[in-house]
């Protein structure tokens, strides 16, 4: 079971794994990935990143994402947490955490779920630049590659 | 064929560009698609057309699941308009 | 740079994350893994694992396998950290964590790092089963070629 | 040729069949290399005998770099035997 949750609050890294963990022996690895707000873009210095969400979507597309990783991977749990609002340079956005008996699973579940974050999960991005300008982060060409590599169909305009 | 009420979404900068996060409206019966939607809500104000011009990338959702063009719309449902999403 | 650490204590791995990050901003993502110790070998119920290592050389192997890591990818930082001695049924062995500018970096090394580890830190594991039985534990033949997919030459018997 | 020492280090089962962990070891000078030195063990004793036994996956560092058979061996190194790590 996926613990998944989408807020405006820091996370404890260290309390979930522990959360994941406790009481468990039959775990052998965990696979982790937590993303942050870097301080510059194309070395235009950044004051804070926005993150918008859909609220009546977003734990569900999160629960879907988290559910396709357990129809893939023989899993022992996992977490997802994403945060929204105003962020500034250096904290942590996302966490994905993937507990499996064996590495492999592990791991390749850490990778997936954060690819499928990035181009299923409806957050929209915006920069706010030191100078005062601001910007909607464009999606990238690259992660809807990194996505596909795991068979998803591409989304599609209206 | 009736007009029927739907409910509206706007995120990112089609909110901005449209000025507002959601709304309530009444859609023409023969707007059966995602598609026709977003063609005829272009129409609606220089706002509208600039969020739904040609070339740009418009995702969108029907209750609250991703959707193509040829999705069926229906009395009710909850439509959101938004880029492509850039989280994680 | 990364932060080894060949040690008989527990790790604090919310601790490693925050030391890794403490005041950077240039950080996008951070991939970890941690590996446990599991409560039953083939459905045979385990008291304990004991890893014995090589003192004057483990740091050193570590040291090198965190160093090829840096040559491959452009990493910001990392921790890996292994412990030896008497570990019970679910306690932590082992934490790597990759910092680096993008996802795909901070992950793939992640993956190498501790497929490496497996094949090139001079450890050995001994199961301690509820029954009495002892057993070291067999290097396996997946590891071995986890490792070598790194473009490593198999180490060689004398 | 003149004999030299070695310092030897055996780890886990190795460690367990030859009764000890380390040992400082005399060598004839004609044991210039790791596979000879581990072939010149196997015969000192049945511990000896059984740790170096053919078909068991032994594995060797000299100072405290892991080495294949044709390393060679000078007064003085630290040599290590053990299984196949298992870390990890």
């Amino acid at each position: 079971m996926f613990r998944v949750s989408v807020q405006e609050a820091p996370f404890d890294i260290g309390a979930e794994f522990a959360s994941l963990s406790a009481g468990r022996d039959d775990i052998g690895g965990i696979g982790c990935f937590v993303g942050t707000v870097r301080g510059e873009v194309d070395g235009r210095p950044l004051a804070a990143m926005t993150l918008e969400h859909y609220p009546a979507m977003t734990e569900r597309a999160l629960a879907a994402i988290a559910a396709e990783a357990e129809a893939r991977w023989a899993l022992l749990g996992g977490t997802v947490i994403h945060r929204f609002g105003r962020l500034a340079p250096g904290a942590p956005i996302v966490l994905v955490l993937a507990a499996a008996r064996h590495r492999e699973a592990a791991l390749a579940a850490t990778g997936f779920l954060i690819d499928w974050l990035k181009t299923k999960a409806p957050f929209w991005k915006k920069e706010s630049f030191a100078d005062g300008g601001e910007a909607w982060v464009e999606a990238k060409a690259a992660d809807e590659a990194a996505s596909a590599r795991w068979g998803d169909e591409p989304p599609r305009c209206v | 064929m009736t007009s029927y009420r739907l409910h509206l979404l706007y995120f990112a900068w089609l909110r901005e560009r449209i000025g507002r996060g959601e709304e309530e409206i009444e859609v023409p019966g023969e707007i059966a698609t995602l598609g026709a939607l977003s063609a005829w809500l272009a129409a609606r104000g220089p706002g509208y057309a600039s969020a739904f011009a040609a070339g740009k990338a418009v995702r969108a959702a029907v209750n609250q699941s991703f959707a193509g063009p040829e999705a069926a719309l229906g009395p009710g449902d909850e439509v959101a308009f938004f880029p492509p999403v850039t989280g994680g």
